[in-house]
Formats: C-alpha cells, structure tokens, sequence
C-alpha cells in the first residue's frame, strides 16, 4: 500500500517557540547560521513565519505559521522544472525528494516554489570545532552551492523501515516514524500522519472546515494542511487581508 | 615602425585600411582591464561561492540570468540572418552576414560563460546531460544553447581561416573551401535550435505555475511566452545588428555596408515588432482575466507596487513597442538613419525590459499572502563578472573585424575568398 | 629521419585522438564531480550503531526529561519523553540542541586567575588561604542537589555561610513565603486545577517553569477554543509570545502592573466578587486606572472575567507583593488550582540570603547564572563550564559541561508536587574539569561524595516510601522491593514524582496592602545582562528567520 | 603521407597505455590495514561458520559492521599462536582497549543509505552476493583508495573498463540499480540516499 505523509498544522496552538526549527536544523545536520547570513540567505528547512492583522497597539494580533516543504501532491512545481532529475515525488511516501548531490545548483527549483521553502546553501557549511561529533549519521552533510529542503525526516524514515524489515513487515509501523518538528513541538501543534489512510486522525483533521490549505487556487494540492479558529488568520491566508510591507516584517 | 607593430601588420590583410596599431591597442586597452575585473569577480564566486552576490533564497535569479535572456535574445541576429539568407535566400543581407555571426558567437558564448558562473555546483554541470530531465525547460534551454553554440564556432571557422596568415596553411584553406557548402545546412540547424531554444527560454518562466504573474497557458507543452521569446528575439535581433554595425562605423569611420541594408533590417524588424506588440497585447488580455484569476491572482496583486507597477506594462507595449515598429515600417522617418538607430535602439531596450520583468519582477512579488515585496540590487561582483562577458564580447568582435574580412568595404585583396 | 615540429603536433594530435578511447577523461570526470561531493573541509558525521539512552536535561532547574540518541559515543540528537509525567514529551527549543554546547567556542576548559590561565593547585591553595583567613560564602543556584549537601557543609565547616539564589519562577513565589512562614521553594502552583490563570508578565508558554507542563495543559484545555476550559489572561505592555496566543490580552502600561494590581483589588473587594474582606489599598480605583492606563470599564470587566470562570490564580513575573496580593483576596492560596504547599520529603532550604562585604571570599557554583555578580570586596571564584563573557570572578573554574556531570535534579520551580531525577554522565568528564563539590572534596576530603549523597536520597525516598517512579511505566515506591531497584531506574532516567500538594496547611494573611518592591532577585546582587551562550543552532530563530529577537538586542 | 600516420598511430598508443596501464596507478594509493586478518584461519580454526557470527544485524535492523574488540576478546583474550598480527592485535589493540581502525573495502560515501536487514530479511539476500567470498580469503588484500574522491576502489571495481567483474568488486550505484531493475524494485533518490 502506498502511504500519503502529510500534516496537519494548527495556528492555534503554535507558540511561536522555535522548537521545531531547532530541533529539525539539529536532525538533519543544518549548519548554524553563517556570521553574514539572514532570514532571506539562512537554510531553515523548516521556517516559522509571524502574521499580524496589520494594527497597532492594543488592536494587534499576532499568529505563528511554521512552513516547511509543502510535498505538493499535483503538479508539483519543483519536480519538472529540474533539469537533472534532483527532485522528484516518491510514489510509494508522496514525498518530494531533494537529492543535494545530483543537484547542481541552478536554483530554478526555487524560482518555481510559490511557498518558498527552498533554501540554497550559499555558504560552506560550517561548525565549531569539534562539533562535527554532534552530527547525525543518518544524515549526510550538504556542501556550499546546492538546494535542499524538507524531506520530511528521511532518515527516521529509514529507521522506520528497516526495524518494519528486521522485524519481518512489509508496513512501516507510523509510531516509528515521526519527523524532528512534530515531536519537539510542546504544544502538540504539528500532526502527522498518512493522508492516504481515510481513517488516520490527521485525514480528518484535514476535511476539518477549520482547514485549509495555503495557495490551494494554484493547485498543487499541498499534504501540509493547516487550520485555525481565528478568523483574521483565516482571511490572511484566504489572500483577503492586506499584505505587510518588508519593513514590517523585518 | 615598432615590432609589435610589423606582426601586427603580417596578420591584417593586404591592401585593407586599419587604424595604426598604438590606436587599437589604446582602443583595446580599457575593455581588457575591464575583462580582467570581471575574470576576478568571477573567480570569486568560483572560490568563495555564491554568497559573493546578493542573491538569495527568494531572488535566487537575479542580475545574471536577467541579462542572459537578454543578450542571447539580442544574440538571435545570427541566426536569423543567417535563416534569412540562406532558407529565405535574402541575399542582400549578406554584408551583415559575418558580423551577425561573430555577435552571436560572443552573446551566446558569453552567456554560457556567465551561466556557468551562476551555478552552484559547476563541475557537476554535465549531470543535465547525463541524467536529463526531459520535461525540465531548462533541459532544453541547456542542450539547444550548447549545441547551437557548436553550430556558431563552426559557422566562424570558415570566416577565421580568411586571416591572411591562417590562409597559408594549405589543410585549412581545404577545410574552408568544404565548410562553405556546409554553411548553409548549419544555418538551417542552427535557425531551428535558436528558434527552439529562444522558445524555451521564454518557457522557463511561462511553465513556473507556483508564480501567476511569469505562468501563462500555451498550445501543447508550450505556454504562450515560448512563442513571444521567438517572436521578440528574432525582432531585435536585427535591430541589435544594426546598431552594432552603426557603432562599428562610427568608431572606424569608415561606410561598411549601404543604407539599404539598414532599412531592410530595419522594415523586418518593424513588422516582427509590431506582430509581437499585437500577439503581447491579446497574451496578457487572457492572462490578467483567464489564466491568472484561476490561480487566485488579481491585476492588483501586481500592479500595485511601485516601482515595478502598470506604468511597466505601458512602457514595455507602447513607448518600447509600438512607437519604434511604426519608425520602421512608415517609410518617411525610415528614411532618416537617426530615427532608424533610435527604433533600433529603442528596440533593444523594449525586449532588455521585458526579460527585466519576467525574471526579476516575477521573483520581487510575493506569493504567500503574508509576504512583502522584496527589493533587490545586485552585487559588485556580478556587475563585474557581466561587464567582464560584455567587455569580452568587445574585444572578440574588435579582433575580429581587424583581422578577418567581415565586411566586403574593407576585405583589403581577401575578397578574391568570397562566400559562395 | 629526424623530428620535426609538424611531428610533434601530428603525435599530439595521435595522442588527443587516443585519449579519448582510455578512461582517463571520463574517470576524471566523474571522480572531479564525486569529489564536489565530499569536499574534504565539510565534516562527515561519524559511523556506527546508535544507542538511545534516557536522561534529564540540566540546562536549567526544570529538568525536562530528555531522550539522547548516542553514536560513536557521542550524542547526536536530542528529544522529549513521551508522557513523561512532569514534562509530557517537551522540551524548550534550545533542550534540541545542547547536545552541540559543549564545543561551543566559548567553552570554558582552563582555570583563569583574574584573565590569566592558571592551575587547579594554585586555585585550590588560593581558596585555602581565604578559608584560613575569615568567613567564606558558599553560593548555590539549584538547591536540594546532593551536591549543594557538599556546598552546605563545606560552608558550616568554615563557619561561613551557604547561599542559594533562586530562579525567577520561585522568587515569583517569595511574598507568599514571607506570608505564609514557608519557604519559596516549598510552595508551587497547582495549575492542572486551575480555570482561569492571570498572568502579570510571566512568559508562561515560553519557557516558564517546566516548559512542557504548562504549553501541554494549555494546549489541551485552552488552544483555539473561544471559551476554553482553561482561561489565560495575559497582562503585559507588549504583545509576547504568550500574550499573541492568550485567551486575553491586556496591555497595561510599562511599570504599572501594581497599579493595575491595586485597582482590580478594589473592585474585586468593592463589588464584593470575592469573600475576602481583606486591607486595600489607598490608591482609588480612578488614580490606579489612569496610572495604569486603562479605561475603568475595561479593569471592571477584567475583574469580572477574573473570578467569573474559578478557580483562579495569579502568576507574577517578578514576584511584585502588590500582585502577589490578589492571590489572597482571589482565595488562591493552599486552594485547590492555586499556590499550594508540596509534600515534605525532599530538604527544604531557606529564602534566598544575600552575600556581602564581609566574606573573605565567595564561591559560586556553576548553578549560579552568569549574570549575576555578587557584590564583595572579597575573592570570587566561579564554576562555569562556559565563559559568558564580562565576569567579575577573579577564578574561573571549568566545570563540566551538558552531560559530562553526575547530578540529581530536585523539584522544578513552579511544581506543586515534589519530583526527584537522576542525570548521569553519559560522557566523560574532561579531565581539565572539576565541579564544586569535586573541588572542596579536594581540600576537605571528609565532605559527602555527590554520588553517595544521591544513593542516600534514593534510601531516603524509599524509606517514604511516598508517591511513585515513572520509568516507561508508572510503579509506587512501595513496590519497589529494594532501594537500590528503585535507584537502578532513576539512574536510567526514571522519574519520582511525591504526594499530591498538601493545601490545608498553607495559609497567608495580609495586614495591610503590600507596597510595590523592586523586582526580588537578592537586591544587592548585580545582574549586568550578558547575552547568555546559547547552542549555535539557537541562530535559526533569531537570524535565519524573524521569530526572535537576537539576545545581544535584548536590554542589559 | 605513410610517416604521418606513423607519427599518428605512434601518438595513439602511447595515449592508450598511459589511460590504461599508468592511470590507474596514478589515480589509486595503497594504504595499509591496521594488522593482517584471514577470514579463513578463523572460519577453520574457530568453526565460526557463516559471516553473521561476528557481522550481526541488531534487532532494530541496525547492522553492527566490524565487529568491536569485546566480539574478538571472546577468544583472543591473550596471544594465540605466535604471528606478528597476532601479538599486534592483542598488544596494540585489546589490551590497550582502542578499536583497530580498519579501511572498510566496501565503504559507501556518507550520502549512501544502506539497510543490510532490507536486503538480507527481505530480499534474502546472501552476503556473498553482493561482497563476494571473502570468507575464504587468506592472504591479506590490499586496500586502495582513490585520491580524488577517496572512495575505496571497491566501489568502482578493480577492473578499469568495468567489464567481467566478480561478485563485490564494484558496488557504484550502478550496480545497485542493475540488481532493483532487474527485481523490479522501485525506490527514489532518497531510498538509497540520506
């Protein structure tokens, strides 16, 4: 059976903390930001932006929206645009997969993802001495000039798997596979699941009226959903509220 | 008469006028230093990497690819002369023949140069051939730019070869004899590789469906703007000729080709422009009410920043658009030469903005609905490193039109090697 | 025949056309790519089976129970446990990535005298000296550790004094203690009981007291519910993290929590909302609104909202009595929901003492937070295992770093049930490291062993035999059938957690409405503000993106 | 015209020799292993019979690789025999307590995940198959690593032409992708990468 991993985030909940950012750059073997480096250059595969209605003082509202790759299900804009086979969507997970060391750096990949959540490693990644025993193995090092993004935790995927295959299963049992931003979250914000289970809790959260989805009108039909209550957030994302200027969201 | 300059005097053809060697050396000399700094800039990005320019995550094209979509669109003056002359048999174009070819020559080999500075990984560059993904525009952009590139330097050999010391090597003037025959079939292979790739690279943006105001839909696999890429390059194309021959003969003061030639260049550019200016017209009427409201995007999701707003629309059609086809094509200001340089020019800028707005605007307007609009200004180093292609493409065509016979005016006794 | 120029070319050219039929250029080719992709100077993680062993977090005084994947020896990757009973599977944002501190650069691996390297010898002659010479102050961030036992006696020894300095969650709770005759740090807030939490600026989903406990009942009683069963009101001049996501926020003006303090006491007490017939203050309900700059109808409705929606609890940041004060006209103190008392199993320790002139020299834990600089002529020396930068200490001492030290973790602030965690050292301690207890042991060898002491706790509790052991699975102490099974599980990371609060001892009264203080961390204590050292990866939140402001951005 | 295509044919051959026969030994250097070992003194002296009596894949599917010196104290807890590798491992190695640290001939780059339970559990596999009979060898192989990319010569195969190339030697990815295709196994970059 092919499995559909998606998420479903809810704005509700998330604090804003940073945990996820953290504890996915920690996972995945991202480096530390680089002394010149800034929110528009760092490589934070997973990003938590901050909304505002846009007000002042007492009126303001604020809301936190974690984005990582959105593993667009239809069309997927960074698949066909690469021109050697560096991304593609995983048939059996619906994962898009970001291969660093077939890419060559053209960055077209970026130009063509409406939720930014790309990141070019436009430096050398680089740690304090001896900070290299920190590392994860499961994952390998991206070098200086490549793209790279979320790949939903494909290391714990590959754990996953192979306990499923010395235990004897074909199915990966779900409880062992849980990416590094949905369990560090302390609210609980981030669920995870199989999209393609019609029973799995995250499926129906995402049928929820509360859900949504960002960009849906551009139809790549996104697995991270998202949901929330409030409905300033809710206009926002529906792209009816008035967008801020960079020197606001600076 | 110094050394230098009798060697330099061996390799110039017989009887041919050149400026004194001191003056070309003098002329020479600011455009090598200006190379120089680009080949550093350059270098830079090599060693250090990317973070020498101030692209980023959200601009991850910037000044670079903006100007190689432009010169290699100026650049289609090779091979659609080259397509007129020999598939359409308008032979009165030939005296522009040469240099159309040495300019696309420098454009497209300057533009890969730059390209290959813009990637993050060069040395693994080759992977598009090995692993290519055929539904990548970029693909195709890739393989039709190499091998038209291929085409070009072989379309200059037989042009090289003419050099008056070159000509003394017997297998080379074999050589040349047997590729004149074969000119003509590269020109066919290289108009339809242009055509092609002028086509995709207007595609590479056209496709990009996550960006509504770059996506267009098209006929098959191809959006809309792959047509408007071909149409727009092969209507400046000859206009970017004739002003580079225009410069050619102000700077050595000589008449290299007869006004006819202008105004022919000039008629054809005119009709080509005015057809893309209608073809953009009806393009961006289903764009803005058809194909972008479908992905959720308005006119005002656009148009509502400045500096990048309408009044870009506006120039792009009308001032850059309009007004020049019609300089062309009205044969009382077609007459006078400096309204035919000004359309010519006027032209160049027309496309140079319209690569401007689909590469960087498209990238400065936001997407997410809580995202700003971004700003951008490019680096020194890639300033540098692009004055360094245009500098290159200077001093290529300055050699060559020292040393080989581009132009019949000036073949000195060469022109006993004619091009038939 | 000789060889001319034109043979040569004629053989280049032989040798280009047979180049191309060898492996050279394609070999080269592809081995010139693979090397982009393992360029020598990008570090590769190490190979090996990984190992997943359970521990605490002892970055700071919560003890959030942590997950540690080990490979090659060292760790690699850090996470909560899950439905741990304390922390419920969280930890704070930096907890995912202290596994990375200790090669930090600012990493502090060689004694100091006043900026100069020196030796553990001299330092250990040097403090000698001073304890021959007079009194000495014993300083103590995390009290209740079996090495502030080492610390304590040490100090008695020399008849100087032992000190504790408190973190902010407990100097939150010192005007109860002054009013109730209990200590601080016996007292904690019973939140799981609690309706409706108004909190004076307490950064209450950003890493209060134990992260986890308070962002997980939150999240599971209040969170994107427009009438939560749990009420948080925010009350804070800016928009925090936690007042974004609040069920209220009242912006108050800078400085003038107490003010509005003041106000809310009166119409709680005039409008008879609450029972208390207790002191108010002078201030009117009108000087107060204005002063705290509200509107007096939004302070009523604020009132209301208050005791509307019971059980409710006040939490200061900063311990302000004037704050601290509508706990007990709310009725919140030793209530169910409120502040309440814990169980009397683990030692308890007196209110923070402050040190003064009079010490010949003043010994500081690594417990006690950089900033903090005590105000003495007399020596300092200092344990860290990270140099903040701008210390006044004239030793440095290294202590061990994240994991490297065999610690126990007492209660957390703000618990009102007692806990009790054992965080071994999963990695060796640098032989250039020594903590404070080491150190004095060095000079007094009959001071206790950190290690006994906590096998003396673990018999200790299981004398109690009170509350129980979460280990995977939850066990009451009592079936336990020795101590030493019971320390077994707590050293593999298991957790105690004591009897439920006691709340019917605890009683406060209030004589006449408490003036405001100045925030109570030990007054005469100085805390110039260094950014403190932070995992790099903490650089995502404040660099890379714009959750955060940079800590150099944040006032001294 | 004769001399010319002497000159020519002469420029050619001396092109295919060096690709041929100098450049690999160029391109390749020889390291030395940390002491000899014979796979085959020990599956007949010890009767450890089959690879998974010290190769053992954990029960989380993790496989332990070489094993570490406790595995070899099982009997080497002093010298056995009078060999030179002998009194190496037990002087330099057990006694001292440091892993020997061996040059794995069939070493993956770090951006290669391989799962030896998927193979051996699911696709039952054998460990011949893929690394050969090494559990015969008994003289010590040599270990050559290339000086570009550093990666064992095993993964690209002794032979340069990668033609007639036995079990285990030569483990590129190409190799992987021949055995999936042909078992009509499908996974992504990412199934053999991390």
């Amino acid at each position: 059976m092919t499995a559909r991993y998606g998420m479903v985030i809810d704005l509700d909940r998330c604090t804003g903390c940073g945990a996820c950012m953290i504890a996915c750059a920690a996972e995945n073997n991202v480096p530390p930001a680089a002394p010149r480096a800034t929110w528009r250059t760092g490589v934070t595969p997973m990003l938590v932006h901050t909304l505002s209605n846009g007000k002042e003082g007492v009126d303001r509202r604020e809301a936190f929206l974690p984005i990582a790759c959105m593993q667009c299900e239809h069309e997927t804009p960074c698949v066909s645009v690469c021109p050697q086979q560096a991304v593609e969507l995983d048939k059996s997970t619906g994962i898009v997969m970001q291969m660093p060391q077939r890419c060559l750096g053209c960055r077209y990949c970026m130009t063509a993802c409406p939720y930014h959540a790309r990141y070019f490693n436009w430096w050398d990644p680089q740690w304090p001495p001896g900070m290299e025993h920190s590392l994860n193995p499961g994952v390998s090092v991206r070098m200086r000039g490549v793209v790279e993004k979320c790949n939903l935790c494909h290391a714990r995927y590959h754990d996953a798997l192979q306990k499923a295959a010395a235990a004897g299963k074909k199915e990966i049992d779900l409880a062992d596979y849980v990416p590094a931003c949905v369990e560090a979250c302390p609210t609980g914000a981030i669920a995870f699941g199989n999209l393609a289970d019609p029973n799995d809790p995250v499926t129906l959260a995402a049928k929820s009226p509360d859900a949504f989805r960002l960009l849906e009108a551009i139809g790549t039909e996104p697995k991270i959903h998202y949901k929330t209550t409030q409905a300033w957030i809710r206009a926002l994302a529906d792209r009816k509220a008035a967008r801020p200027t960079e020197a606001q969201h600076v | 008469m110094s050394e230098t300059a009798l060697i330099d005097r061996r390799w110039i053809a017989r009887g041919a006028e050149r400026a004194s060697t001191s003056r070309f050396l003098l002329w020479l000399f600011p455009w090598v230093c200006l190379l120089l700094l680009g080949i550093y800039a350059a270098g830079l990005c090599f060693y250090y990497g990317l973070n020498q320019t101030n692209m980023d995550n959200r601009f991850a094209f910037g000044m670079w690819i903006f100007l190689d979509l432009a010169i290699i669109a100026m650049g289609a003056g090779a091979f659609f002369t080259g397509f007129l002359v020999y598939i359409l048999k308008q032979t009165d174009l030939k005296p522009v023949l040469n240099t159309a070819v040495v300019v696309g020559l420098t454009c497209y080999s300057g533009a890969v140069a730059v390209l290959m500075v813009d990637v993050g990984q060069p040395l693994r560059a080759w992977f598009t051939f090995w692993y290519p993904n055929t539904h990548s525009m970029l693909t195709e952009v890739t393989f039709c730019i190499s091998c038209y590139l291929l085409v070009l330097i072989l379309e200059y050999i037989p042009v090289l070869v003419q050099n008056r010391q070159l000509r003394h090597i017997p297998s080379f003037l074999v050589f040349e004899h047997q590729a004149h025959k074969l000119v003509p079939v590269l020109a066919g292979v290289g108009a339809f590789l242009s055509f092609f790739h002028q086509g995709s690279l207007g595609g590479l943006y056209g496709v990009l469906r996550g960006r509504p105001f770059a996506y267009r839909q098209g006929f098959a696999i191809w959006p809309s703007t792959f047509f408007l890429f071909i149409l727009s390059a092969i209507a400046v194309g000859p206009s970017f000729l004739m002003l580079v021959v225009a410069a050619a003969e102000k700077i050595t003061g000589q008449t290299l080709v007869d006004f006819g030639v202008y105004r022919k260049l000039g008629f054809i550019s005119g009709v080509l422009l005015a057809l893309y200016v209608a073809a953009k017209a009806i393009d961006t009427y289903v764009w803005l009410n058809i194909t972008s409201p479908r992905l959720g995007f308005g006119p005002w999701d656009y148009y509502s920043y400045w500096p990048l707003s309408s009044t870009f629309l506006f120039t792009a059609t009308v001032p850059l658009g309009l007004l020049p086809a019609i300089l062309f094509i009205v044969p009382r200001t077609a007459r006078h030469r400096g309204l035919l340089l000004l359309a010519a020019a006027l032209t160049c800028c027309g496309v140079l903005l319209n690569r401007f707005v689909m590469t960087v605007q498209t990238l400065a307007l936001p997407t997410l609905p809580f995202d700003p609009f971004l700003k951008y200004i490019p680096s020194w180093q890639e300033v540098a490193t692009f004055g360094g292609v245009l500098a290159y493409g200077v001093i290529v065509y300055s050699l060559s039109y020292r040393y080989l016979p581009l132009f019949e005016a000036t073949k000195g006794e060469a022109k006993n090697v004619s091009l038939d | 025949m000789k060889f001319s120029r034109r043979d040569l070319l004629i053989g280049t050219a032989g040798a280009t056309a047979g180049i191309v039929f060898t492996p050279v250029p394609w070999k080269l080719l592809g081995d010139v790519s693979i090397w982009s992709q393992n360029w020598p100077w990008i570090p590769q993680p190490a190979h090996g089976p990984i190992e997943t062993t359970l521990s605490a977090c002892t970055l700071c005084a919560a003890g959030c129970g942590m997950r540690v994947r080990m490979a090659a020896g060292f760790p690699v990757g850090i996470s909560g446990v899950a439905n741990h009973p304390l922390t419920k599977g969280a930890l704070c944002p930096l907890g995912y990535a202290a596994h990375q501190l200790n090669w930090h650069p600012a990493r502090l691996l060689q004694v100091r005298h006043s900026g100069r390297a020196s030796s553990w010898p001299e330092a250990q002659a040097a403090l000698a000296a001073a304890c021959a010479e007079g009194p000495i102050a014993v300083v103590d961030g995390r009290p209740g550790r079996a090495a502030s036992l080492t610390l304590e006696t040490f100090a008695a020894k020399r008849n100087g004094s032992y000190q504790t300095v408190l973190g902010p969650e407990t100097q939150a709770l010192a005007p109860y203690a002054a009013w109730s005759g209990v200590p601080a740090s016996a007292l904690g807030y019973d939140l799981e009981n609690a309706r409706t939490i108004v909190s004076f600026g307490a950064p209450l989903l950003d890493g209060w007291g134990t992260p986890g406990r308070f962002t997980r009942l939150w999240s599971a009683r209040a969170a994107g519910q427009s009438d939560p069963q749990l009420r948080l009101i925010q009350i804070e001049p800016v928009l925090s993290h936690t007042a974004a996501r609040a069920w209220r926020w009242v912006a108050v003006r800078e400085g003038t929590q107490d003010a509005l303090a003041a106000a809310l006491a009166r119409v709680l007490v005039e409008e008879h909302l609450v029972k208390a017939q207790g002191p108010l203050p002078e201030m009117t309900l009108e000087q107060a609104a204005v002063q705290a700059g509200l509107p007096i109808a939004e302070i009523r409705d604020l009132a209301h909202a208050m005791v509307e929606h019971g059980p409710t609890v006040v939490i200061t940041s900063d311990g302000d009595p004037a704050v601290a004060a509508l706990n007990v006209l709310l009725g919140a103190i030793g209530t169910p929901g409120g502040i309440s008392l814990k169980s009397k199993v683990s030692p308890q320790h007196g209110a923070a003492s402050t040190a003064s002139a009079k010490f010949r020299a003043t010994l500081l834990d690594a417990s006690v937070p950089w900033d903090l600089i005590p105000p003495t002529q007399g020596e300092v020396f200092r344990f860290a295992a990270w140099d903040g930068g701008g210390s006044k200490a004239d030793w440095l001492l290294p202590s061990p770093g994240f994991l490297e030290e065999l610690t126990d973790i007492p209660t957390a602030p703000t618990s009102a049930t007692e806990t009790y965690t054992i965080a071994t050292n999963l990695l060796a301690q640098p032989q250039e490291t020594q903590t404070a207890a080491q150190f004095l042991r060095k000079i007094d060898a009959s001071l206790a062993d950190v290690d006994k002491s906590i096998h003396a706790r673990c018999e200790q509790i299981f004398q109690v035999k009170l509350g129980t052991i979460y280990a995977g699975q939850t066990k009451p102490v009592s079936q336990f059938e020795s101590a030493a099974k019971m320390e077994e599980q707590l050293r593999k990371g298991g957790v105690w957690l004591g009897e439920s609060p006691r709340n019917a001892t605890l009683h406060c009264t209030l004589k006449t409405w408490p003036a405001t203080s100045a925030p109570a961390s030990p007054t005469d204590w100085t805390s110039s503000w260094a950014p403190p050292v932070l995992p790099p990866l903490a650089s995502k939140l404040y660099q890379e993106s714009t959750v955060r402001e940079a800590p150099a951005g944040r006032p001294a | 015209m004769r001399r010319v295509l002497l000159v020519f044919g002469i420029g050619f051959a001396l092109a295919l020799i060096g690709g041929w026969l100098v450049f690999p030994r160029v391109l390749y250097l020889e390291k030395p292993q940390p002491f000899d070992f014979f796979h085959k003194t020990h599956a007949e002296k010890s009767g450890l019979t089959g690879c998974d009596s010290c190769h053992v894949v954990g029960s989380d599917g993790q496989f332990a690789g070489i094993p570490r010196n406790d595995v070899c104290l099982g009997c080497h807890s002093d010298k056995l025999g009078k060999s030179e590798a002998e009194a190496l491992l037990v002087d330099n190695y057990l006694k001292q307590g440091d892993q020997p640290e061996w040059l794995i001939y069939s070493q993956q780059p770090a951006n290669v995940w391989f799962s030896h339970a998927i193979h051996t559990q699911r696709a039952g596999l054998q460990c011949v198959d893929c690394h050969g009979n090494y559990g015969e060898s008994d003289q010590p192989r040599v270990y050559e690593v290339n000086r570009i990319t550093g990666y064992s010569r095993d993964i690209w195969g002794h032979s340069m032409s990668r033609l007639r190339r036995a079990p285990g030697d030569g483990m590129k990815m190409t190799d992987c992708e021949k055995c999936h295709r042909r078992h009509h196994i499908e996974v992504g970059c990412l199934g053999c990468h991390q």
